[in-house]
C-alpha cells in the first residue's frame, strides 16, 4: 500500500472531492491510498488549509503524494499547507497543475502501476493545456 | 523608540474591526467579478485574529506577526488567506531578522509584498491586492521619516483602490471574466485599503 | 435568462456534477441555466442517456447549450442524447472537450457574458491539452 | 427466406440470457482494466431488453433491431451503452431502407460494426469491442452462403477475444492504463464474444 504515490484531492465542494474520490476508488480500488477534502473552514464553498494538510498526512506514502485541485484558491491554499507540512515530507508533495476529477483518475491509475510521483504528476498534467 | 504593546494591540483589533466590518461591501465586490466570498472569508479570518486578540499581542512583535499570519493562513478558506497570511509570516520573518518596527517600516512591509507576489505569483498592474500593496510600499519607501506619512499612505491606499477600476485581471478568479473585470474595484485591493485606513487612523488617533 | 447559452454538467458521479453546479451558481447566480446529472440509471457512478436529454432540456436556450463531460462514457452517453433530442435543438448543443469542473465554471462565466455557443465551448476548450 | 418472429424472439432471448449470465465475468475483466461495470452495465441494459422482449420481437425486424438499439442506449449507463446501442439502431436502420436478413447478414452487421466505430471515433486494434466485431463482419462477407458460417463466426470471435490479450488499449478507460492493459481480455471484446455465441448457439439448435 505505501509503495504506491497517495493521491489527494481539493475541491471548493466536498461533493466534487468526495465524489471524485469515488471514481478514483472504483478504478484502482484500495491499491492506492485516496484522501479528500472540501469546503472552507465553515464547510461553506473554499477550501481549508488544516483540512488539506489532514488529507496530505492521511495519504501519506513514502513515494509522495500527487494533489490534485480545482481553482485558484484550492490550488494557493493547497501549496500554503505543504509548505507547513514537517520539513521532511515537503519535498514529497506536489500540487498538479491538472483538472480535478480527470486529473485525480488519471494520477491515481498512473500511481496504481507502481509509478514515481514524478511520472504520476506527469501523467496529470498532460491534460492540461498550460 | 519601539512599538508599544498595548498600541500593536489596539492597532490591531481596529483593524479587525474595520475588516469584519467591511464584509458586505467587500462580498458585494466579489460577487460583481468573483465568487463572492471575499467578505466573509476576510470576517471568518479576523474574527480568529480578534479570538487570540489578547494572546497574540501578548507576544514579541515578530511572533505577533506571524501568529497573525498563521491564523489567518488556517482560517480565511480563500485565495487571499495564504496571500494575506504569506504577508504578515514574511512581516514577522523580517522582525525575527535584523528589522525592526517603526524604523524599519518599509523593509518590513516590502518582505510582507514580496511574499504576496510570491504566493500569488503576481506583481502589480494584475487588478489585485498588489495594487494597493505595492503602491503603498513606494510611498514607505519614498516618505520614511516624514512627519505627513500617515496621511499619504491614507491617499495612496484610496487612489490605488480606485485605479484597479479600469484593470482587466490577470490573476484570481475575476481573471475568468476577462475584459468583464474592467470597470469593478478588485476586493482584495479593497480589503487591503480597510486594513491600512484602520492602521492609519489608529495611528493619527494617537498622535 | 434565455439569452445566455445553457450549462449542462454531466458526471459519472452525481456528487460531483451537484457540486459542480453549485461552484457555477457561486460565480454567475441565476444569470445563466444550469442543469446536472450523474449517475447511471440505477444511481451508480456512470451516466444516463435519458437523464442527460432531460439535463439538456432543463437547461434550454435559444442560444443552445454547452454539455460538460467527465469521462469516456459521459462523453459518449452526452453524445447520444445530444442525437435523440429533437432535430431542431440538437445544433445546438455541443459535448465540450473540456475539464468538467473547470470547464463548467469557465465556460457558464463566458455565457453570463452574453457570449455565442462558440465562444463559450472556446473558452472551455482552451483548457484542455488535446 | 427471411427471419421468423419465433426465431427471432428466442434468439434475442438466448442472447440476453447469456450476456445477463456473463455479468460476473465481464465484470471481472473490467474490473482489471477499467471501472469494474461492465457486467453490471450490460445486464441492466439487456434485462431491460427481456423486459421487452414480447413487445420488441411482435414489430418488423427493422423496427425490432432500433428498439433493442434504444433500450441499451437508454439503460446500459455506460460507454458500452451507446456503442451497442448505435450497433442496432444502424442495423435496424439498414433493414429499413433495401438491406433483408438473412441475405444481406454482412451488410446488415456490416451498418452495425460502421456505427460502433464512428460512435466511439475508434477501429479495430485498440482493444475494443471492435476487435470481435471487425474480424467476425470479415467472416461473413467472407463466407456468406457457406454451410459452416456459423462455426467460423464462434471460432472468429473466441480467437478475436483471446487476441485483445496482448493489445495496449487505445480507447476506452483502458486505455488510462497505458502498458498495463496488456495481458488482458477486452471486456466489451468478450461480451462481443457472448453475444455472437448465444446467437449462433440458438442458430445451431435450429438447423
Ligand atoms: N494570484 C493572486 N495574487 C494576488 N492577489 C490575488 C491573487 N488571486 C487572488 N488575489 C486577491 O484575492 C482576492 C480574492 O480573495 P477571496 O475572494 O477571499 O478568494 P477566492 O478568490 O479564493 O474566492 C482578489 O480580489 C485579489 O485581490
Ligand atoms: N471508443 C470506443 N470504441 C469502441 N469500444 C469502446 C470504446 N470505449 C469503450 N469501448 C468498449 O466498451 C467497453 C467498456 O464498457 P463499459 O465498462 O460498459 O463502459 P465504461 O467504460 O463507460 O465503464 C470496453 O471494454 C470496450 O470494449
Ligand atoms: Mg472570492
Ligand atoms: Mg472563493
Ligand atoms: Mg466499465
Ligand atoms: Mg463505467
Amino acid at each position: 500500500m505505501t509503495d504506491t504515490v497517495g493521491i489527494v484531492i481539493v475541491s471548493h465542494s466536498r461533493d466534487i472531492a468526495k465524489g471524485t474520490a469515488d471514481m478514483v476508488r472504483q478504478m484502482v480500488g484500495s491499491e492506492v491510498k485516496v484522501a479528500f477534502c472540501g469546503g472552507n473552514p465553515d464547510g461553506g464553498l473554499g477550501t481549508s488549509v488544516p483540512l488539506i494538510i489532514d488529507a496530505i498526512n492521511d495519504a501519506w506514502s513514502s513515494k509522495g503524494v500527487a494533489v490534485l485541485v480545482d481553482l485558484g484558491g484550492a490550488e494557493t491554499n493547497s501549496e500554503m499547507a505543504v509548505e507547513m507540512l514537517e520539513p521532511a515530507r515537503r519535498d514529497l508533495v506536489v500540487v498538479c497543475n491538472a483538472p480535478i476529477v480527470e486529473g485525480a483518475v488519471m494520477a491515481a491509475t498512473e500511481a496504481a502501476g507502481g509509478s514515481s510521483l514524478a511520472q504520476v504528476r506527469a501523467v496529470a498534467e498532460e491534460l492540461s493545456a498550460d | 523608540m519601539s512599538v508599544q504593546p498595548e498600541t500593536f494591540k489596539s492597532l490591531l483589533k481596529a483593524a479587525a474591526e474595520q475588516v469584519i466590518a467591511s464584509a458586505p461591501e467587500l462580498t458585494s465586490l466579489d460577487q460583481a467579478i468573483g465568487d463572492g466570498d471575499h467578505g466573509t472569508n476576510m470576517k471568518r479570518g479576523f474574527e480568529a485574529v480578534l479570538g487570540k486578540l489578547d494572546a497574540i499581542s501578548a507576544q514579541p512583535l515578530n511572533e505577533a506577526f506571524k501568529a497573525i499570519g498563521k491564523t489567518l493562513v488556517m482560517t480565511v478558506g480563500g485565495a487571499s488567506g495564504p496571500l494575506y497570511g504569506s504577508f504578515f509570516l514574511a512581516a514577522g520573518e523580517a522582525l525575527s531578522q535584523d528589522k525592526h518596527l517603526p524604523d524599519d517600516l518599509a523593509d518590513v512591509f516590502g518582505s510582507g509584498v514580496d511574499a504576496v507576489s510570491a504566493r500569488g505569483r503576481s506583481q502589480a498592474g494584475e487588478k489585485t491586492m498588489l495594487d494597493v500593496l505595492v503602491p503603498v510600499l513606494e510611498t514607505l519607501k519614498a516618505g520614511a521619516g516624514q512627519p505627513d506619512l500617515i496621511a499619504r499612505v491614507r491617499i495612496t491606499a484610496a487612489e490605488a483602490v480606485e485605479r484597479t477600476v479600469p484593470m482587466q485581471a490577470t490573476k484570481g478568479r475575476a481573471s475568468f471574466l476577462g475584459a468583464r473585470s474592467v470597470g469593478h474595484v478588485d476586493p482584495g485591493a479593497r480589503s487591503s485599503c480597510v486594513l491600512l485606513h484602520a492602521v492609519c487612523a489608529g495611528l493619527e488617533a494617537r498622535q
